[in-house]
């Protein structure tokens, strides 16, 4: 048996010490979880979605457990670029984590304006990398969400590409008929690695007054009830893409990020298990490790897309 | 405010007080240590992952002497369902002390509580603080009806003076417990704050009285929680913000986990 | 207080005395059921999936338990029309319950001719109608599944509407981008009535073997944790269409059919949540009576789609 | 075959026989009366939906008089882990008796049982029938090591001869099951039928010499299930058809849980 592994790997030009990430949304600006975790063990930190303008939110309730799972309607509540660049960044400078920036808009416009801004403080403000959140409705095609055509992901993202030189990872939906055409489109207009999955959409309904128990009406599903399709979704990817594939959905335990990696995932994010046990990420960065020791596998990248069919 | 931790705790008692409502006691000095009246835990219900999201409880008494806290909680659901059937000597995994606390101003004389059904569980702490504070306490509390009213005994022991209303009026007052805010008031019983914590309906109420009265109130909030720490965004209320340079109102979504549970009353949009 | 309800509605022409059908491949042929429930009780029993000619399924694992679900990759095995007609059907005489039956097939020709043959036994071995299953992959079409695609939909349902005048029941696959457009191209076509969702694509992995769990690699989700997906599902597709819904997905006790109603089914099907309850459609069924009793609604149809928004 | 029930039971002891490993003993009278060796019931381990699916667990003794059955199961996941928490005096929701059973042929004199770790759950209501039938019984079991050998004395005290093999050889033969079974045939002690129940690797090799010493054997299967009662085809195996006229080898994918769990052994297709 080995005594050490490598758990290095590099994610759209970016080099992480461990292949675990925080899922954008579920881990604040990265702070309020400092009680909990040593942020400089983590390999990246994926920040609250950001718009360029601050953005009030959807009213509550916004979070509606589910079956091993939970619905969410934030509505992108965020303090808008120039905030977070003058109050949020700052405070992540004393970490030698790569911080990556989600970033949302209504617009192209508005995401190349973000990108563009973000760009110019990178240096500055220790941005290593942008995660384009593609999920958000695009407000001129009558509330397309970009993520669902091949054709507007294409657009989109080729605009961010020309914007900015800063690693682009772009992160999908897995609320589509054909994934494969997605990841492709993101894929050709310059993305350097791909993030999934995203929420699945959602309902729940309160019988005693005949409502939604969302304000939002729907909501976006995540947890570990999203795993199984998740998965399947990073495998397809995975086999379609040359560049790296990050895996999202449902990862709460080691074995849960070792399944995504095993499937094709260089590296994973966790979401909701923050939640849950706000040192989650750190065990998993534990566990990880050991598994590779008591296996023999000497370095990471070698486990990435091992599986046997 | 102090460090939230995430730590396990045992149980060291567990009973049920009420029909459906249980009062824990749990072993957590490093908790006591810090924690104000108002705060609360954010506790996981089950030792695996069902389900799968902890589950918020006001620290209902604080016994810093013997580092131990106590939760007083209804059982509405799965969660709560579960919290009941632990056992004594379990290890409890629970985050806390969180959010801000009840503000008691020093100046204050006089201070009304005011505790709707399980809304007491907060207030008993408060109670007991104000009193170490040397206020002059009243408390008010509502159930449904007799064999629901909760903790009458543990706020006069403190010594408070304690009124209770009763819906089917099986127990004194038969009606809300804002009937009985509003006597005390008319009586001339003026506190100089009143803080409450109960349904949303009965909160509302109750700062219109205040207002009224001109009384300064605060109120303690519930959302559904997601994180418990100020990170997810899942737990926010309306709040209204002064902005006094534009003359206008504004509102903000502020997060009941880190910026409440208390709010002032006044600050608060209830029509939503 | 009222002290009686009408739980009786019709779907596809079909009058059914309480909403509550059995989910295709869940259930057998009815007949395995018949210790724990009494099919007489049934609002209508949907058979496991049949094809022209008997099918040997696929080797196992076939079944995988997930959070707050399952994966299952049968593979359709299933005695094919002939024996379904010759051995398990007359048993099934003798109660007085619909009897839909549940039909696939890997091209136009072999749906066609499954209807061609249903129909004309239907009288004689009382074959109410046929749910038609479009979730199987396309043959021609390069394994395309027929329900991911409005023409393709159009095309199957059109070919089957002329064939025969059972009622129809097209059984819509989540696994779709926008589920309003295949709604409504299976309405065009000639359908009855739509019953979803069937099963999400979803996959787990062994991390000892790094194989995947189930020897098919990819499986169907259903239980408890697609419910907020399905949810939202039946009620954008019961906004879309005209004809009746029936809502399936993770419905295991009463709370969750009655979402179902109120978010607009008109009928639901009970699928995985019989493996954990055998008699959960019976529950069901007296929950709902109970429901519409406490809440003085004297018809259920008063309920259906009644969602305030 | 009777009919198979869903019923609530009580449980009546339970504890942890060798680490890991639990009996346990369940109050229920309308199995009793049908069951049959072999046979399994299916069992929802916790009183939620959570793990969803029950799980399945052979009937290890059958007390007819009392009214009792036994079960006999070793912690391996969420389910199992949960059933072992289960307290005494808590219903269990189960169904059964399930599936076909061994058969023990009338004119079989010698009866050979193999058990490869907690394969041995089935078998001690198999070698309590066969004696009371009059048999000449040999047990064979296998463990890992010497703490975890299961059943030896029960089997004993049944009046059978039972030996042991440990993987490390702490207790008795060290190697496989199979090694004494190759033994005993060797030594002329020859079964007329052998009944195994254990890993799939062992019941491959006990087929393979069961058929080279031209004894019927019969072995215990395991598939994962979700129904328990042939309704879902999930808990399928790979099954030989004599197609005697066509003169070839067909397959089939028969249910477990319905046309087994006990399968002739030469019938069974292993390799895939
Ligand atoms: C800051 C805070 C302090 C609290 N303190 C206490 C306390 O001291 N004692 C106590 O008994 N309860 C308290 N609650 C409410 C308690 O958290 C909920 O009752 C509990 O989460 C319900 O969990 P469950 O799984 O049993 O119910 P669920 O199955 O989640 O829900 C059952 C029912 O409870 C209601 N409910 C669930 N969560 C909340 C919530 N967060 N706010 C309002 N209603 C909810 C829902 O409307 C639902 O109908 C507090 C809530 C907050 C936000
Ligand atoms: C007919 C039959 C009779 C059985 N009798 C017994 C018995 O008497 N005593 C006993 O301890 N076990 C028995 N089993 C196996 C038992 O059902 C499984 O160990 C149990 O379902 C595991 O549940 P879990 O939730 O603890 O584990 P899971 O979390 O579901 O799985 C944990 C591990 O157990 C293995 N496993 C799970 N289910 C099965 C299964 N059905 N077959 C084989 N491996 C499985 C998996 O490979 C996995 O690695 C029997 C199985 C069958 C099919
Ligand atoms: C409360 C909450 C807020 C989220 N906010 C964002 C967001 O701002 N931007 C984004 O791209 N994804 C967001 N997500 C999605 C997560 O990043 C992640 O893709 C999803 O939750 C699935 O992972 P999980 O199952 O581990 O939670 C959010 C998820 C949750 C639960
Ligand atoms: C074991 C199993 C077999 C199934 N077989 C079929 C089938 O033959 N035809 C079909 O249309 N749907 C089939 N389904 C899908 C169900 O009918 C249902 O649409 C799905 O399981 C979602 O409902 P549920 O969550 O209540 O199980 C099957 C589902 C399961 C779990
Ligand atoms: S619960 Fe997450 S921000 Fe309050
Ligand atoms: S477990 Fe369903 S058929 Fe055997």
């Amino acid at each position: 048996m080995i005594d050490k592994t490598c758990l290095k790997v590099e994610i759209a030009g970016i080099k992480l010490k461990n292949p675990v990430m925080t899922a954008s949304g579920t881990f604040g600006y990265g702070q309020e979880y400092v009680p909990f975790v040593d942020l400089n063990r983590l390999g990246a930190m994926i920040l609250k979605g950001i718009t360029l303008k601050p953005k009030m939110g959807n009213p509550p309730p916004r979070i509606i457990e589910t079956p091993s799972g939970m619905l969410n309607a934030i509505g992108l509540q965020n303090v808008g670029v120039e905030m977070l660049i003058r109050e949020k960044l700052p405070y992540l400078q004393k970490f030698n984590t790569p911080v990556i920036i989600n970033i949302s808009g209504d617009t192209i416009e508005e995401y190349v304006e973000l990108a563009e801004r973000l760009g110019e403080v990178s240096k500055e403000m220790g941005v290593t990398g942008l995660e384009v959140n593609i999920s958000c409705p695009n407000v001129k095609k009558r509330g397309m969400v970009w993520g669902t055509d091949a054709k507007a992901t294409y657009e989109i993202i080729n605009s961010i590409r020309k914007t900015t030189s800063l690693p682009l990872i772009v992160k999908l939906t897995p609320n589509v008929t054909n994934i494969k055409t997605i990841a492709q489109a993101a894929e050709e207009a310059g993305a350097d690695a791909l993030s999934l999955i995203n929420t699945l959409v959602g309902m729940t309904v309160d019988i005693d007054s005949r409502k939604p128990k969302l304000a939002n009406i729907s909501g976006g599903l995540s947890g570990p009830a999203v795993k199984p399709v998740a998965l399947w979704l990073v495998w397809q990817v995975f086999q379609t893409v040359n560049i790296p594939v990050i895996g999202i959905g449902g990862i709460i335990k080691v074995e849960d990020a070792l399944e995504f990696i095993i499937a094709g995932a260089r590296a994973i994010e966790i979401g909701t298990a923050n939640f849950v046990n706000p040192r989650v990420t750190i065990e998993i960065i534990e566990g990880i490790e050991k598994y590779l020791i008591e296996n023999n596998i000497k370095d990471i990248n070698e486990l990435v897309g091992s599986m046997k069919i | 405010m102090s460090a939230i931790l995430n730590i396990k705790v045992k149980i060291l008692s567990g009973k049920e007080v009420v029909p459906n409502i249980y009062l824990m006691r749990l072993k957590a000095p490093e908790i006591t240590q810090d924690a104000l009246s108002g705060q609360f835990i954010h506790i996981k219900c089950s030792k695996d992952n069902y389900p799968l999201l902890r589950r918020p409880f006001s620290i209902h008494r604080i016994d810093k002497e013997k580092g131990e806290i106590f939760i007083l909680f209804q059982v509405v659901g799965e969660g709560t369902k579960l919290l009941a059937q632990r056992v004594v000597g379990d290890d409890l995994d629970i985050m806390g002390p969180i959010g801000n606390g009840f503000n008691i101003y020093p100046e204050s004389r006089k201070i009304m509580i005011v505790g709707g059904g399980i809304g007491v569980a907060p207030l008993l702490a408060l109670c007991e603080e104000s009193i170490r504070q040397g206020k002059e306490v009243r408390v008010l509390i509502s159930a449904l009806k007799k064999e629901l009213v909760i903790g009458e005994e543990s706020f006069r022991n403190l010594g408070a003076k304690v009124d209770v209303a009763t819906d089917d009026g099986s127990y004194q007052h038969k009606g809300l417990v804002t009937d009985l805010l509003e006597g005390s008031i008319r009586e001339g019983w003026l506190a100089n704050q009143i803080f409450a914590c109960g349904p949303k309906s009965m909160l509302k109420k109750i700062v219109e009285i205040s207002l009224d009265a001109h009384i300064d109130c605060q109120v303690s909030l519930e959302e559904r929680m997601a994180c418990g720490i100020g990170a997810c965004l899942g737990c926010v209320c309306k709040i209204k913000t002064k902005d006094k340079k534009e003359d206008k109102v504004k509102y903000e979504f502020k997060k009941v986990c880190e910026d409440g549970p208390i709010f002032g009353g006044s600050e608060v949009v209830w029509d939503d």
